[in-house]
């Protein structure tokens, strides 16, 4: 019995480090060819033929192969810490740890995107820092009530724990799963919501907090927005515990309808998505808590 | 436990309510500034290590009461009391302020004729105690105390000499409170008998009361008052508690308190009351804000890291009465609308010392919530709180003087470039930021354990944490900001700060790192016994959880020595300006014919989270509640 | 201390398509302040007149911009024609409103994509430009350039088309007009385009008519001027009312202009149907010697040419003031007061020309 | 073949143009051209682009902000003059404020011509101009090499 | 209307792997027919944009293509109708290729 | 079909009075404009009210006479007044917003307040690379 335990305990180890290094290998690849895949949708769903679906790889090895130039030579630095954290929330995600310190990794890694738009230190990148610190605001409520609903449905904060429970968490957590859909739009910069860069140009700031960033530097940037993705989807995912099948085919019906709503809305100003954002996680995320706790 | 042992804890003890004192009298009497600069060093150094000495050295032990008698102590408590009384009494007549006379009369009535009618009868058994709360507490007075203490040494030089030569210059009755408020904070933390506890209590309330006044100007005058009153209320109800408590159970110790469980809820509540007006929750909020004329050192070591702490001390002393009960569901709701109001505020101040303060106030409405749980996993994060509370707060007060007396503004918006200014105390203040609220440190764990006690107790409270935390976030992310982005390279200067300054800073920053470095151990040697009595590590933050903080940490660590130190072939060029530059990286050609410079202020957001309306809804709310809370106890008076 | 924040926006700005500059003064995200600044399109092609004669004059003018450029041309020939008293074939003055009203789709158009663009709606962009294209097609097909007509000519007009190609240009406008109902749909119903738009920038009826507002800004402040009122072309031989609305806020701006473009289809039917045989141009003798404010009706409002002759082959002074440059002093007073994200979008409701106000 | 072929992102301004080349140039990212099936964003942004897409002549006011915009860009980088304005100055050549074709200010490696020009002939601009950047690039590798 | 686009073709034409037919009486680009002109430099004073040179001597007929606005005024003036307004517009050239 | 168009002749000092009556009637300030004349200087105060078009013509004898600026009944006359400041070098006093010479930075000064001699044409284009670039590593 014993013995038994801890095989088992080891083979968890293992399965969550094999995990972790699959992340690191085909989070990117996983990440770009949904961006691919995103930019070709949109550009059709405008009626256009749009781009190559391997164009955002090719973006990034040509970002690569530019000059570097900065304007303080400490800058690019923030860009490093924040690939190097996003990496980082994805490994932990991916090998099953808690999901708050995923959260809070996550946060950290924003957080470094933000403090490298103030250090690009012109206008347009501080005012896109700021506004990417509003984004935060608004959609860190939701993501926390996230792990308290998976915590509250499924009694671990373990994403490990939670893809391998039989139940399925969205059937306890519809409110917040809704929530969860609402503001991953703005974590996946897409419009209504994407104030602080967005990915076409032609917007007030310019480019945003990647207004100074360019050549390699940016490269990395685009490259944590790919490994980004996988675990973004992967909250998703969550929702459906051990229910493998279908979470997929969910995790890709929202993304679709991510590309959607970045197609047939124009973007918000701050206010509404602070305030929607958070009346949402009040409304779906809260009160599926409040619910669930009075169920007991 | 032997004797012998008894007798040195005892004797250690003793010398940390007493020396503090002793050694306010000689500074007093000191004329001479240097000399009795030199004695600060010295007498902070050995607070220092003495409260090191004993944390370390009897770490260990559960909780040893101490039956220390002394008639002679007693004599100067009880005329003690009536001196502060007088002087306050005398003070508010001076300066025509009704409403702290009034209090101090009922107070001192109320006392007065308990102790008269009752005096002989006021026996404790053990007036002191030792356990581990009280020795965390302990060493937070000991460490960041003296270190404060150091520092106003530099601080205040240059504070009477340089920057307010206008400000008649108090220095030897400036050391004297200070050092007499560490007497009495070690005395707070020690003392089991009600009544030395109040009267330790009373002494911070006057030191906080003088040295808010410090400056003497109309400002510091009226905001002192504000502050005595608020106190006094609270000191008014702690009176009540104890003479209720007497008059019910016949006691007046607080272990016996904490044994009699649920029996004692008024005397709990009131208690709670004092404490949270101490520790400024929301309808008594106003006070502590008052409090950011004082000169610097005095916010950090009275109004944010120790005497405030006093209030929350005595909550989480009664957390576990509070828990699970309606007064406690009250207390912890006046601790999340504080904690969620003033984080909301902090938004749209740009008064460094001012977000600062709210913030302050928002990690004791966490505290105080926690206590207001009263699960065991409640109270171990309130400690947790308290810990990395004091440390980073106390460095970013500390910062934030001295960055005061360079820029002459203590404005967060003149902070731009600082990292090119003043690159030490930049990221010193960065270092004491992200302990506030950034993943691997500190405040961020102890938030965690917030949070995953509060989903366990009352999921529903979770909201308060998770929108404030959000706030939290915006405010500090922001002033990091301001301080890392270069909108004009300037001068590196940072001379003329002084080293009894740079000492504390250091000293400080060594020590927000460390604690978040060693915190599993510090949890699982210090606070664990205290909250569950015995030692289970693996609790809350698993052991795996916490090898991966020290991993980001180290993360983190490394991000300092990655900054890039010389030319590594990348080409410079000007900032964006929508094509406008002239020369300079951040002059444009603007209309008119004008140069000018682009300037990025941040976010305040005024509108929607100004001081004025916010502040006003959570005085209502908060009164409502602690209105509440007074009447929940009130079937217990008959 | 202000928190007030100072940016420059524009002239390079990936907003803008062209080059004007804005001082923006802020708090948090609410402009307090904004100077405009401008001149990085000024050419002074005025001057030209004293460089070339008053018939080449009308290759400057159709250029002085590529997107109301057909009108420009036609001002301009209007103006020297009245001063020279030559009477116009009527065909040729049907051309000119059916190339005028082309122009106007093809600007209102172009601007709702820009508009959309500003608000962040970049589908609705790419499908009103979509649509432009097949305007653009029909355009190139009768004038033989996509945006510079190069049709217009003192006397008439350079080029004449057939009945044949007039029918298939009703079946496409037809066709046009379908597609763009969708896309009007979208401007008008739309909760978030709504949202963005209502309310926003309101320019009163007075304001307007006192900064001598222009065009669809001053028709959507419901104040009912339209210089085709002034029966210049072939405007008096069609029914038409002009679009108005009353709010003076952005939505108001973009449904005039939504209603613009189905009048203008209506008006190309019209015109179709109505259109005479005969020459369309006559032959120009002499020098024009007088002077004339030619107005017409602009995408943007009325513009102003003002011509002035000696009886030389130079024109002595060649004005013209266009409606940006008539619709700027309204948008510095509106400014004040917007969000920083509703910047470009407010700009772009004055629908900017800078070539054209600066010349 | 290197990846700057695949992905040249590009800057447009424009400098006194009368818009019918700009409009073109906007032209080119609609549906019909849609200049994104070869990888080409519009940037918006002189730090993010490799091709920059100059309409209209230069004039006083413009120098400076070309200049800057140009000094802005990362190696390698292709200037591209678009419209007749840009490649000689065109009608407005004589104008007192205007300077004339844009290399009087930063030199142009590809010159478009048209008035107003083709979306077609700016499409065709642009892949002469990937050729040139290719070549840069080629040049900077070895002058980096050699260095 | 997003997702009828999404399911129906683009509308992007494929250029330059499809190349559209030019539209009849579109300006494109002016060729000379030289063997019938007379070198009169009519065309030459008419050009707004100077972009023709006319030498009668030498009997050369010159046009800069990168001046060319495409007006049509010299083939409207050409009194030996030898000038022609091609549909196909006149190709873009690198630096090199305009200085050699 | 000639629209009726009324021109009236004005001096400076009745300027601004008249304007102001226009003001008062709500007449829409359509423009003002400018034109050098080889022995006068013309400006012309446009205004229209329901179509009716009505020319303020005001006549000045040379570029050296004070014009009272109109800016502060129309404030939109601002524009048109820096402008005729900036290309003729008139001299217009009491701007509400006075760019002082900034409004359009023009190579040459007040352009339009003289004939200069024509440009001689320039026959071959050839690219001239004048601007070294700036910042680049050594
Ligand atoms: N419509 C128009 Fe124009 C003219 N005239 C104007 O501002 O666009 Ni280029
Ligand atoms: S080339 Fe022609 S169309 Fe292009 S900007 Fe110049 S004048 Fe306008
Ligand atoms: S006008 Fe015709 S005939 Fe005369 S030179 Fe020109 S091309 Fe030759
Ligand atoms: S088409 Fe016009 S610009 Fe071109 S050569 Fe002929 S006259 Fe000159």
């Amino acid at each position: 019995m014993a013995d038994c335990y801890v095989i088992n305990r080891e083979l968890i180890a293992m399965v969550s480090i094999i995990m972790g290094l699959l992340y690191l290998v085909l989070g990117p690849l996983f990440g770009g060819l949904v961006t691919g895949l995103d930019r070709r949708i949109s550009a059709r769903m405008q009626g256009r033929f749009g781009p190559p679906i391997l164009q955002p790889f090719y973006d990034v090895l040509k970002l690569f192969e530019k000059e570097q130039i900065v304007v303080r030579r400490s800058q690019n630095v923030y860009v490093y810490f924040y690939l190097l954290f996003i990496v980082f929330t994805g490994v932990l995600f991916f090998m099953g740890e808690d999901l708050l310190l995923v959260i809070f990794s996550l946060t950290l890694a924003a957080i470094f995107f933000v403090l490298a738009g103030y250090k690009g230190g012109s206008p347009f990148s501080i005012i896109g820092a700021e506004r990417e610190l509003l984004q935060m605001m608004a959609y860190e409520p939701m993501v926390l009530m996230m792990a308290v609903g998976m915590y509250m449905a499924t009694k671990s904060f373990y994403v490990g724990d939670i893809v391998t429970s039989p139940a399925m968490p969205i059937m306890l957590l519809p409110g917040i799963f809704i929530g969860l859909t609402y503001v991953l739009t703005i974590k996946l910069r897409k419009s209504p919501f994407d104030l602080s860069t967005s990915h076409h140009g032609h917007q007030e700031l310019v480019k945003g907090i990647t207004t100074e960033y360019s050549g390699p530097a940016l490269a990395l940037i685009e490259i944590a927005h790919f490994y980004e993705v996988p675990f973004l989807v992967g909250f998703v995912f969550l929702f459906f515990g051990s229910h493998w099948l279908l979470g997929l085919l969910v995790c890709a019906a929202v993304y679709f309808l991510e590309i959607l709503i970045d197609n047939t809305f124009a973007r918000t100003k701050w206010q509404f998505m602070v305030a929607a954002s958070w009346v949402v996680a009040a409304i779906f995320g809260f009160g599926n808590i409040i619910i669930l706790s009075l169920l007991g | 436990m032997t004797l012998a042992f008894l007798i040195m804890i005892q004797n250690l003890v003793l010398f940390l309510i007493g020396f503090p004192a002793l050694a306010a009298l000689i500074l007093a009497g000191v004329p001479n500034n240097n000399f009795r600069n030199r004695l600060v060093w010295v007498f902070g150094l050995i607070i220092l290590v003495v409260s090191v000495v004993l944390v370390v050295g009897f770490g260990s032990i559960s909780s040893e009461m101490l039956s220390f008698h002394s008639k002679a102590l007693e004599k100067v408590m009880f005329y003690g009391e009536w001196v502060m009384s007088l002087l306050i009494l005398v003070l508010s007549i001076k300066h025509k302020k009704l409403a702290p006379l009034f209090l101090v009369v009922i107070q001192t009535s109320l006392l007065t004729w308990f102790e008269l009618g009752y005096g002989h009868q006021l026996e404790a058994a053990n007036n002191l105690f030792v356990d581990k709360l009280s020795l965390v507490m302990a060493l937070i007075i000991g460490v960041i105390g003296s270190l404060i203490c150091i520092y106003a040494v530099g601080y205040m030089k240059e504070f009477h000499e340089k920057q307010h030569p206008e400000i008649k210059d108090r220095r030897a009755l400036f050391f004297f409170i200070l050092f007499f408020f560490l007497s009495a904070m070690f005395g707070i933390v020690f003392s089991n008998n009600l009544m030395w506890l109040f009267f330790f209590w009373e002494v911070t309330t006057l030191s906080s009361f003088l040295l808010i006044g410090y400056k003497q100007n109309e400002e510091s005058i009226n905001n002192a008052f504000r502050a005595v009153f608020m106190n006094l209320f609270g000191g008014v109800f702690f009176a009540m508690a104890i003479i209720y408590l007497f008059l019910t159970t016949n006691t007046i110790e607080l272990n016996q308190m904490l044994g009699l469980g649920g029996l004692v809820m008024l005397p709990v509540v009131f208690l709670s009351i004092a404490g949270m007006t101490k520790a400024a929750q929301m309808p008594f909020s106003s006070w502590l804000l008052g409090a950011m004329v004082a000169p610097t050192p005095v916010s950090a070591l009275l109004h944010s890291s120790t005497m405030v702490k006093a209030g929350v001390y005595l909550l989480i002393r009664v957390a576990p009465l509070l828990g699970g009960t309606l007064a406690g569901l009250l207390v912890a709701c006046v601790g999340g609308v504080t904690f969620i109001i003033t984080s909301f505020i902090a938004i749209s101040q740009s008064d460094a010392k001012k977000v600062l303060a709210y913030s302050t106030i928002a990690n004791l409405g966490l505290i105080v919530m926690c206590s207001g749980i009263g699960t065991p996993a409640a109270i171990w994060a309130a400690i947790l709180l308290v810990i990395f509370h004091a440390i980073a707060k106390g460095l970013l007060f500390l910062s934030v003087g001295v960055v005061e007396h360079k820029l002459h503004s203590r404005d967060i918006e003149s902070m731009d470039n600082l990292i090119i200014k003043m690159p030490r105390l930049a990221w010193m203040l960065l270092v004491g930021m992200a302990g506030m609220f950034l993943a691997p440190f500190g405040m961020l764990i102890s938030k965690w354990a917030v949070l995953k006690a509060l989903v366990d107790a009352n999921p529903g409270l979770t909201v308060v944490l998770i929108y404030g935390s959000a706030a939290t976030l915006f405010f500090w992310v922001k002033w990091m900001g301001k301080i890392l982005a270069v909108v004009q390279p300037e001068k590196t200067d940072e001379t003329g700060i002084s080293r009894s300054e740079w000492t504390a800073l250091y000293a400080l920053v060594t020590a927000t790192i460390a604690v978040c470095l060693t915190f599993p151990l510090i949890s699982r040697l210090m606070i664990e016994p205290f909250v569950f009595g015995s030692s289970t590590a693996t609790t809350i933050l698993t052991r795996g959880n916490s090898l991966i903080m020290i991993i980001m940490m180290g993360f983190v660590i490394l991000f300092r020595f990655s900054l890039p130190k010389k030319d590594e072939g990348e080409r410079i060029v000007e900032t964006y300006l929508s094509g406008l530059n002239v020369d300079q990286r951040n002059a444009y050609s603007a209309p008119l014919g004008a140069t000018k410079s682009f300037i990025s202020k941040n976010y305040y957001l005024s509108k929607y989270f100004g001081e004025k309306n916010l502040s006003s809804i959570g005085v209502a709310t908060s009164w409502l509640i602690v209105m509440l809370l007074i009447g929940s106890s009130l079937p217990w008076l008959v | 201390m202000s928190n007030r924040t100072i940016i420059p926006f524009g002239p390079q700005h990936p907003v803008l398509p062209e080059p004007i500059h804005l001082d923006l003064v802020m708090e948090d995200e609410l402009v307090v302040e904004a100077i405009p600044r401008i001149g990085w399109v000024h050419r002074g092609l005025e001057k030209l007149v004293e460089k070339k004669d008053f018939l080449e004059m009308t290759y400057v003018a159709e250029r002085i911009c590529g997107i109301c450029s057909f009108i420009h041309g036609l001002t301009y020939c209007h103006g020297i024609e009245q001063i020279m008293n030559i009477e116009v074939p009527i065909r040729a003055h049907f051309l000119r409103t059916l190339w005028s009203e082309l122009s106007r789709i093809h600007s209102h158009l172009l601007w709702l994509g820009l508009v959309a663009d500003a608000f962040g709606f970049e589908s609705l962009f790419m499908h009103s430009w979509r649509i432009r294209e097949k305007v653009l097609d029909i355009i190139e097909a009768t004038t033989g350039g996509r945006v510079i007509f190069g049709s217009a000519k003192v006397g008439g007009t350079r080029r004449d088309i057939d009945n044949e190609m007039l029918k298939r240009i009703i079946a496409q406008v037809t066709e046009i007009e379908k597609e763009m109902k969708e896309i009007s749909q979208t401007f008008l119903n739309d909760y978030s385009v709504q949202q963005r738009l209502k309310g926003v920038g309101i320019l009163s009826k007075a304001d307007a008519n006192m900064l001598g507002a222009v065009g669809p800004m001053l028709r959507a402040s419901g104040i009912n001027q339209d210089m085709r009122k002034l029966n210049y072309a072939a405007y008096g031989h069609i029914d038409w009312e002009p679009v108005m609305a009353q709010d003076g806020d952005c939505f108001a701006r973009v449904e005039v202009r939504v209603g613009e473009l189905f009048q203008a289809t209506d008006m190309i039917r019209q015109v179709i149907e109505k259109m005479p045989e005969g020459p369309v141009d006559v032959k120009v003798t002499g020098s024009p010697n007088g002077e004339f404010f030619a107005r017409t009706e602009q995408p943007r409002g009325e513009v102003i040419y003002y011509l002035k002759g000696n009886g030389s082959k130079n024109l002595e002074r060649m004005r013209v003031r266009t409606p940006t440059f008539a619709n700027i002093p309204a948008i510095t007073k509106i400014l004040p007061g917007i969000q920083l994200a509703d910047v470009p979008m407010m700009l772009l409701t004055i629908d900017p020309c800078i070539s054209c106000t600066e010349r | 073949m290197t990846y700057l072929a695949k992905s040249p992102w590009i800057i447009h301004y424009d400098a006194t143009s009368c818009n019918g080349c700009d409009i073109e140039v906007l032209a080119c990212l609609t549906p019909m051209y849609d200049v994104e099936r070869f990888g080409i964003i519009n940037t918006g942004n002189p730090k993010h682009a490799d091709i920059f897409l100059i309409t209209g002549s230069v004039n006083e006011q413009n120098v400076k902000v070309v200049e800057n915009i140009y000094n802005q860009m990362p190696n390698p980088k292709v200037v591209v003059a678009i419209g007749i304005c840009a490649t000689s100055g065109g009608i407005f050549r004589e104008c007192y404020n205007v300077l004339g074709g844009v290399d009087k200010v930063i030199p142009v490696d590809v010159y478009v011509p048209g008035c107003a020009v083709r979306p077609e002939a700016i499409i065709d601009g642009v892949v002469k101009a990937i050729g040139v950047l290719e070549e840069k690039h080629t040049q900077m590798k070895k002058g980096a090499a050699k260095s | 209307m997003v997702l009828k686009s999404l399911f129906s073709k683009p509308a992007t034409y494929m250029y330059p792997l499809l190349t559209r037919e030019p539209m009849v009486g579109s300006r494109g680009s002016i060729v000379n027919h030289v063997d019938q002109c007379s070198y009169c430099t009519l065309c030459q004073k008419k050009c707004p944009t100077d972009a023709i040179v006319v030498d009668r001597e030498k009997k050369t007929w010159a046009i800069d293509s990168m001046r060319c606005i495409t007006c049509n005024a010299c083939v409207d003036v050409c009194p030996k109708s030898c000038l022609e307004m091609l549909t196909t517009y006149s190709s873009s050239k690198t630096a090199a290729e305009l200085s050699r | 079909m000639i629209e009726e168009q009324k021109l009236i002749e004005i001096i400076p000092s009745e300027l601004v009075a008249k304007v102001r009556d226009m003001f008062v009637e709500q007449y829409r300030l359509v423009q003002i404009g400018c034109t050098k004349l080889p022995d006068r200087i013309e400006i012309n105060y446009s205004f229209d009210k329901n179509y009716q078009f009505i020319n303020y013509r005001l006549i000045l004898a040379n570029d050296k006479v004070e014009v009272p600026s109109v800016s502060s009944v129309y404030w939109n006359a601002l524009f048109y007044e820096n402008e005729i400041h900036d290309l003729f070098g008139l001299n217009i006093v009491g701007i509400v917003l006075d760019f002082k010479g900034t409004f359009y930075e023009t190579k040459e000064k007040y352009a339009f307040a003289t004939c200069p001699p024509p440009i001689e044409p320039v026959i071959k284009t050839t690219p001239v690379v004048n601007i070294k670039e700036k910042g680049k590593p050594q």
